[in-house]
């Protein structure tokens, strides 16, 4: 239940130790680390800048938050997206979700993605190595991603 | 009316500004009105806006079709597509 | 590209650190930790002892590493399992995957685990807190699991 | 034939040892078969394959249904479903 927007490099070990810390029927705990690509379609990256709404980001991830854990029965859930300047090889994104059994916290993390990438107001501007800037497109299939969760869950 | 406008990302390079108080005419009654209305007040609006398809809104921090009404909003922001995670 | 067994704890940030390093198309990286839960069913566990059979846990893990990284477009795979005495609140098994977008990286993960529970040759024997020990019965459902993957991805 | 036959968990624990090289008759030509033959070698082993229909076989350190072929195998391992991760 956990939501951080911020500058600063995340620890994955810690944010595992203290969801682990909260229930001691635990079983699965499932990360995923989100990160800046040095190159992608053969180009070159030297940078990446995240802006962001400040106060609506805040409310979207808790909101998507609330809907992973009304959901699946989790015992912990954390979301952190890093913002400002960031190198080639980076943390961007860490979503840690913890439940009794696997397929929750499988489930419950690539739903948080899925969300996150689709409904969180955060922009990248790529810098290519020679020195030029574009802001990244939004991809069609994190739309189509976003369609699985329509239904209820079985 | 009396609106906070925020723009983000390209909408705000295009714009030039983050963020505007700006007092709105009474027949701008939506969020699609706004985003026309705004585009017609310099060449730099315009220009930020003659995409308006691919612009998404909020109104008080809360993710809003252009159809939205803007009765009771402060706050309505205008951004590309999100691309976070 | 790696498969240990062992009884040492491990180390996410270092396995995830570790898959980092091998590309800089990385952008996705998905870890399972799996946990010896303190209390399930009601009951408390005092331990938990992990049997396998030396070599053929080996084979079987690169096994089904293999198959993973056929059907997946992935940039590394890491899969450590922990053997003998097992504290409640600790490390079990670790899988971790890393591709160039997420989807490929969460897949690939969940159907590591789900093979790891049906093929690879470990036994688990809980030791409850009043001193009796019972092996852990296979659960039907990690069968039903597994034939989630029975047809090619999509 | 000479075989190498593993046992492991509660399998072990019931036949009393881990592992036994035995000179196997040259009628038990399955892993069924063996299953069988070993049940009447002891007292512990008729108990530990009282359940053969829940234990499980490898053959060289491969999984191996109850039909598999002995031929040109060394070493057979019984033991129950596992439940590792």
């Amino acid at each position: 239940m956990t939501v951080r927007v911020q500058n600063e490099d995340f620890d994955v070990n810690a944010e595992i130790d203290a969801l682990r810390g909260l229930s001691d029927e635990i079983g699965a705990i499932v990360t995923f680390t989100g990160t800046v690509r040095g190159r992608a379609n053969g180009e070159s990256l030297s940078a990446m800048t995240l802006e962001h709404y400040p106060g609506m980001t805040e409310r979207e991830l808790a909101r998507v938050e609330a809907m992973a854990l009304e959901r699946w029965p989790l015992q912990g859930t954390t979301i952190i997206h890093r913002i400002g300047e960031l190198e080639p090889g980076a943390n961007i994104v860490l979503v840690v979700t913890a439940s009794r059994h696997r397929q929750a916290a499988f489930d419950a993390a690539a739903f948080l993605m899925d969300y996150l990438k689709t409904s969180a107001t955060f922009w990248k501007k790529e810098a290519a190595a020679d020195g030029s800037g574009s802001w990244v497109d939004a991809r069609e299939s994190d739309d189509e991603a976003l369609a699985r969760w329509a239904d209820p869950p079985a | 009316m009396k609106l906070t406008i925020k723009y983000f990302a390209w909408v705000r390079e295009k714009v030039g500004v983050g963020e505007e108080q700006l007092d709105v005419p009474d027949d701008v009654t939506t969020v699609g009105d706004l985003a026309a209305w705004l585009a017609t007040r310099s060449e730099a609006h315009a220009n930020a806006f003659a995409r308006a398809d691919v612009i998404r809104a909020a109104c008080d921090q809360t993710h809003a079709p252009p159809t939205a009404p803007l009765a009771n909003v402060s706050e309505v922001a205008f951004f590309p597509p999100v691309t976070g995670g």
